[in-house]
């Protein structure tokens, strides 16, 4: 075997030592409920728990929420400088990862200062108003995926020429939006759209100060005062993503046009 | 009045000035081609007639209408893209179809119009293939039927061949001038190839740092360039200093051999003027037909395939001389000494 | 002003009412603890306390050790995908996304699971111990964006053909990766590094389950019990993202053979 | 024994034969050009020889040592890409001097030979340069200073020229052939463009589909093609359909017009036979030189600069000729009726 094989190998001992091994710690934690033998009762009572039900669907409601918004919000604007502002995509990638370097505490200081029930829209008062804030703050945290994944498609396209191409054929900016961006980019919102999914699931700060009903808070929580339930919540969690990624795939591999690199 | 007039048009980006000044008046069903280095402004002039800029100053007029204002997809104009630019979510017959789909044509018309358009490019039963199952000139040729299919007044191609393989060019650009005149489109063909543009077009205009040096036939673009530009940019040329001796009768001596070019020469006697040959146009040995020669020996031999080139150097000056390689006949040596001749009608004459 | 144009201002418009506005309520509020007027008071009283400097110069300390281990297992890694196995691209793709969702939590458990006292390498029975785990957690953390980050600046140059280059010369793979690539990605690297520290210095739940006296459990612990505090520590916090973000521009600039747009 | 030795080579990749059984022996001092379309095995065969591949089996010895199991870093070899791959984080010189440096050299010595090779690519002045800073053109001299700085045994050029201007790719040709002559490095050049292999080489290998079809100077390759493919892949050609008549004199029939060719065809009388002709050895009107002729009328016309395309339909074939263009004379019109002659001599026969 060649030296430059041992690094190869080297660095994949590595990955499998510090994601496998956790992993599967945490798999055999959790089927360890039951005294001796291994059982599925941890993921029995978590599953039969109404504040899971209800935690979880409110989690999966605002993440489906947080991903059209994001894509309705991300997807022209990503487009737009693209096309015209090409020398202003720093400025802009910038501002998306923002983001990720300012901690959500700041973000939600300044929603709640400047929403709060004494201010000129008391959004904080009720529960949907809330809601929408934790939707507006969610978007901010997904916004830097999005905006990369969308960025990410729109790379493998020449939108510039397409755009010029379809112009030329009598398109107005709508119908090149719906028929030729958005289409060519799918695959790549897709993927924008399950990493949003999985962060606004597992998120916590956000949703534990405004007090809402999510999914995050409820895992701390049990994570603070159960053994292994926490651990049977964290391999649902992981199954649930490898489902999303295996939709993605399937996604990828219906489109046609994209069955072939080109 | 032309189908297509521009008059006066500028560009400016910033301070730089980029078209300069151009005029041109193109008839229905002409072919033109825009000709020049990259940078010389050409593919920004089509861009301002396709409508993706707009000019600083001047009009472009289609069909008598003043188009400067209107947007790209108003203005009823078939493009060609050097990189396809094909749509890879549609299907060809989709591609082809767009145009008239987004202009709400009954379906009806639009799967005549692409079966139609689709036998003009002479690939009729690719209709359902997606753009990444073809090679990349049956996707030019999509591309091409795609801007054909919404029946434009006007036809631009911008370098529509580039990215193609050799073999390939040369066939596709035979194809796309065929299909352009059996449909009398009036066409723009922006190019830095001379061979396409001399090959394609009725018309063809030489532009150089966003100045249209010559506008003419490619016949007359070739032999008779009006500007050194033109002569240094299309085809190949000698460029010799000589002196003159006689200016009535066209005596001029080249590296001390005398030539008498049997016409008047705007000089004085012993002032030093600029000769254009081209290697074509020279022959080694002494040939019936010419009248003018020089003396020289050879300095190195090029086998360009079909083509020989021979380059002789003279007392100082080297020119260089193409001829048609035969089987039958080796090249010359290195260093042989050779006689060149040619028609002094074929000299042209610029001041040193 | 063209329909286009309009859309475009409106993104911004939105892009400012989500980050600005927060930022500027929340520098307002923190300048607001003495009562009637503006005073810098809050960020006194957060500056002179010893835990703050106590905790922060450990997320300072941990966030280099985290980069310096990231880019070492990292560049040569995401190097020689690139290089060797272009076809395991992906999975190395997917597999560094995986710390975005699987929950920092799992990592934790399974990290307590395999190396508590009574484990074979009872890591978590000393100090130093601990902080090996918290390095090797923040590294996992890290590894999106030190990944993303190295393979952007990869991609921005000819690998195959550098290293082709460099082999026929004579050069040996050491040479190679430290006069060749590692020079010309010391940009993207930096950038890696720089959101890598963000995210240490900001991070809560890691640190917090280890039981480590890092920044991110000192904020939570403020926020709770403080007003103005925690808004001068966000905005501190976010002063320091600013001033290496002008750093990494400065280093950019300085670069000699990167000054002009290649 | 020759210089560079390569036997019986194979490549595989997985189950695609890339490589068959390929031979070459280049003596030292020779310029090879390996000329083939892409996917013939060309940069294969080339990246063997410089390590970047692992042969199926085979051997490459050059000066006599087997380098098969031998890293690219320890051949000694200089290597020319076509994307240049100058460090971009490096200056000319540093660029230059890299090979020196990784091999310990003084400093003294490594500043010496980078001022000669700058010398030699005539860029002296630029060696505080970064790669950015400069020209394609100048890019890929620079590059070839810094595979030549090493003193390689061998100089590989993977299409060195592919990515630059054509009037550049001109001047650089010549460049390259006179470094490589003055310098008396054995050279092996890859190269889709038949111009450059046939005015660069010594000896050209025309590969196909992973065989060298034919190992010969550039005169035998275009003239004496071995292989169809080499005929079609080499220069134009118009291939025509004959009938013989009598095949002891060569008498034929192309589309009902008899031809003598004067030499024994082996077919039988009334057997169809292939006939090849390249478009520049035919001409326009009787010549006393030839001695075969052919009546048609002229299909079309293609002004191609220096040369003039005619397409010449007899009954049922069209042969092209080429013809150079000089200004006095106008090109034919379509519908003319012509004679076109040849010599029988350059006319090439293959089984039908």
């Amino acid at each position: 075997m060649k030296p430059s094989r041992i690094w190869a190998w080297l660095a994949l001992a590595v990955g499998a030592l510090y994601f496998a091994l956790p992993l599967i710690g945490t798999i055999e934690f959790s089927l360890r409920m039951r005294r001796g033998v291994y059982s599925f009762d941890a993921y029995r009572a978590v599953l039969s728990d109404p504040q899971f039900r209800a935690t979880f669907s409110f989690s999966v409601f605002m993440a489906l929420m947080t991903i059209v918004l994001g894509v309705l919000v991300i997807a022209p604007t990503a487009y737009w400088v693209r096309l015209k502002l090409p020398r202003w995509r720093p400025i802009v990638e910038f501002i998306t990862l923002l983001p990720l370097v300012v901690p959500p505490i700041v973000l939600v200081f300044g929603y709640i200062r400047l929403y709060n029930t004494s201010s000129w829209l008391p959004l904080t008062g009720t529960a949907g108003g809330t809601n929408l804030l934790l939707l507006a703050g969610y978007t901010v945290l997904a916004l830097p995926y999005m905006y990369r994944a969308v960025d990410t498609g729109l790379r493998t396209i020449d939108v510039a020429t397409l755009t010029e191409a379809a112009q030329s054929l009598g398109a107005g900016w709508i119908t090149i939006m719906a028929r030729i961006i958005l289409p060519n980019i799918m695959v790549a919102i897709l993927s924008g759209a399950f990493l949003t999914f999985a962060i606004v699931i597992g998120e916590f700060v956000l949703a534990a100060l405004l007090n809402r009903p999510a999914f995050g808070p409820y895992l701390q929580v049990l994570g603070a005062n159960r053994a292994y339930e926490p651990a049977a919540l964290a391999v649902i969690t992981f199954a649930i993503t490898w489902a999303c990624m295996g939709l993605i795939q399937l996604v990828t591999r219906l489109q046609k046009h994209t069955q072939v690199p080109r | 009045m032309a189908f297509l007039d521009i008059t006066r048009l500028e560009k400016f980006y910033g301070t730089t000035h980029v078209v300069k000044d151009f005029n041109l008046a193109v008839e229905k069903g002409e072919f033109i081609s825009f000709l020049g280095p990259s940078g010389c402004g050409k593919t920004t002039t089509l861009r301002m007639v396709a409508g993706f800029e707009t000019p600083s100053s001047g009009s472009i007029r289609i069909d008598g209408r003043d188009v400067v204002n209107l947007r790209p997809n108003q203005r009823n104009i078939g493009m060609v893209f050097q990189a396809y630019a094909l749509f890879p979510n549609l299907t060809v017959a989709q591609n082809i179809g767009f145009g008239l789909k987004v202009a709400g044509r009954p379906r009806a018309e639009i799967d005549e119009r692409v079966r139609e358009m689709l036998g003009i490019i002479h690939l009729p039963e690719l209709g359902g293939r997606f753009p990444f199952q073809l090679s990349g000139g049956q996707q030019q040729r999509v591309a091409l039927a795609r801007a054909l299919a919404i029946r434009p007044k006007l036809l631009l191609l911008d370098e529509p061949l580039s990215a193609l393989d050799a073999k390939i060019r040369v066939s596709l650009r035979q194809e796309i001038r065929a299909i352009q005149k059996k449909l009398g489109i009036t066409t723009i063909y922006v190019t830095h190839d001379q061979e396409e543009a001399l090959s394609m077009s009725d018309r063809i205009v030489v532009m150089n740092a966003g100045v249209a040096e010559q506008v003419g036939d490619p016949f007359t673009i070739y032999n008779r360039p009006a500007t050194r530009f033109v002569a240094g940019f299309v085809g190949t040329l000698n460029a010799l200093d000589a002196i003159v001796t006689d200016p009535a009768t066209g005596s001029i001596t080249l590296d001390g051999q005398p030539i008498r070019l049997n016409r008047p020469i705007d000089a004085a006697a012993g002032a030093s003027i600029g000769l254009a040959l081209r290697p074509e146009t020279l022959a080694l040995g002494p040939r019936p037909e010419t009248d003018g020669s020089l003396r020289g020996t050879v300095r190195d031999v090029q086998f360009l395939g079909s083509v020989l080139r021979v380059r002789v150097a003279l007392d100082g000056q080297v020119v260089a001389l193409d001829s048609f390689n035969t089987a039958a006949l080796r090249p010359p040596a290195v260093g042989d000494a050779v006689e060149v001749s040619f028609a002094t009608a074929d000299v042209l004459v610029s001041d040193g």
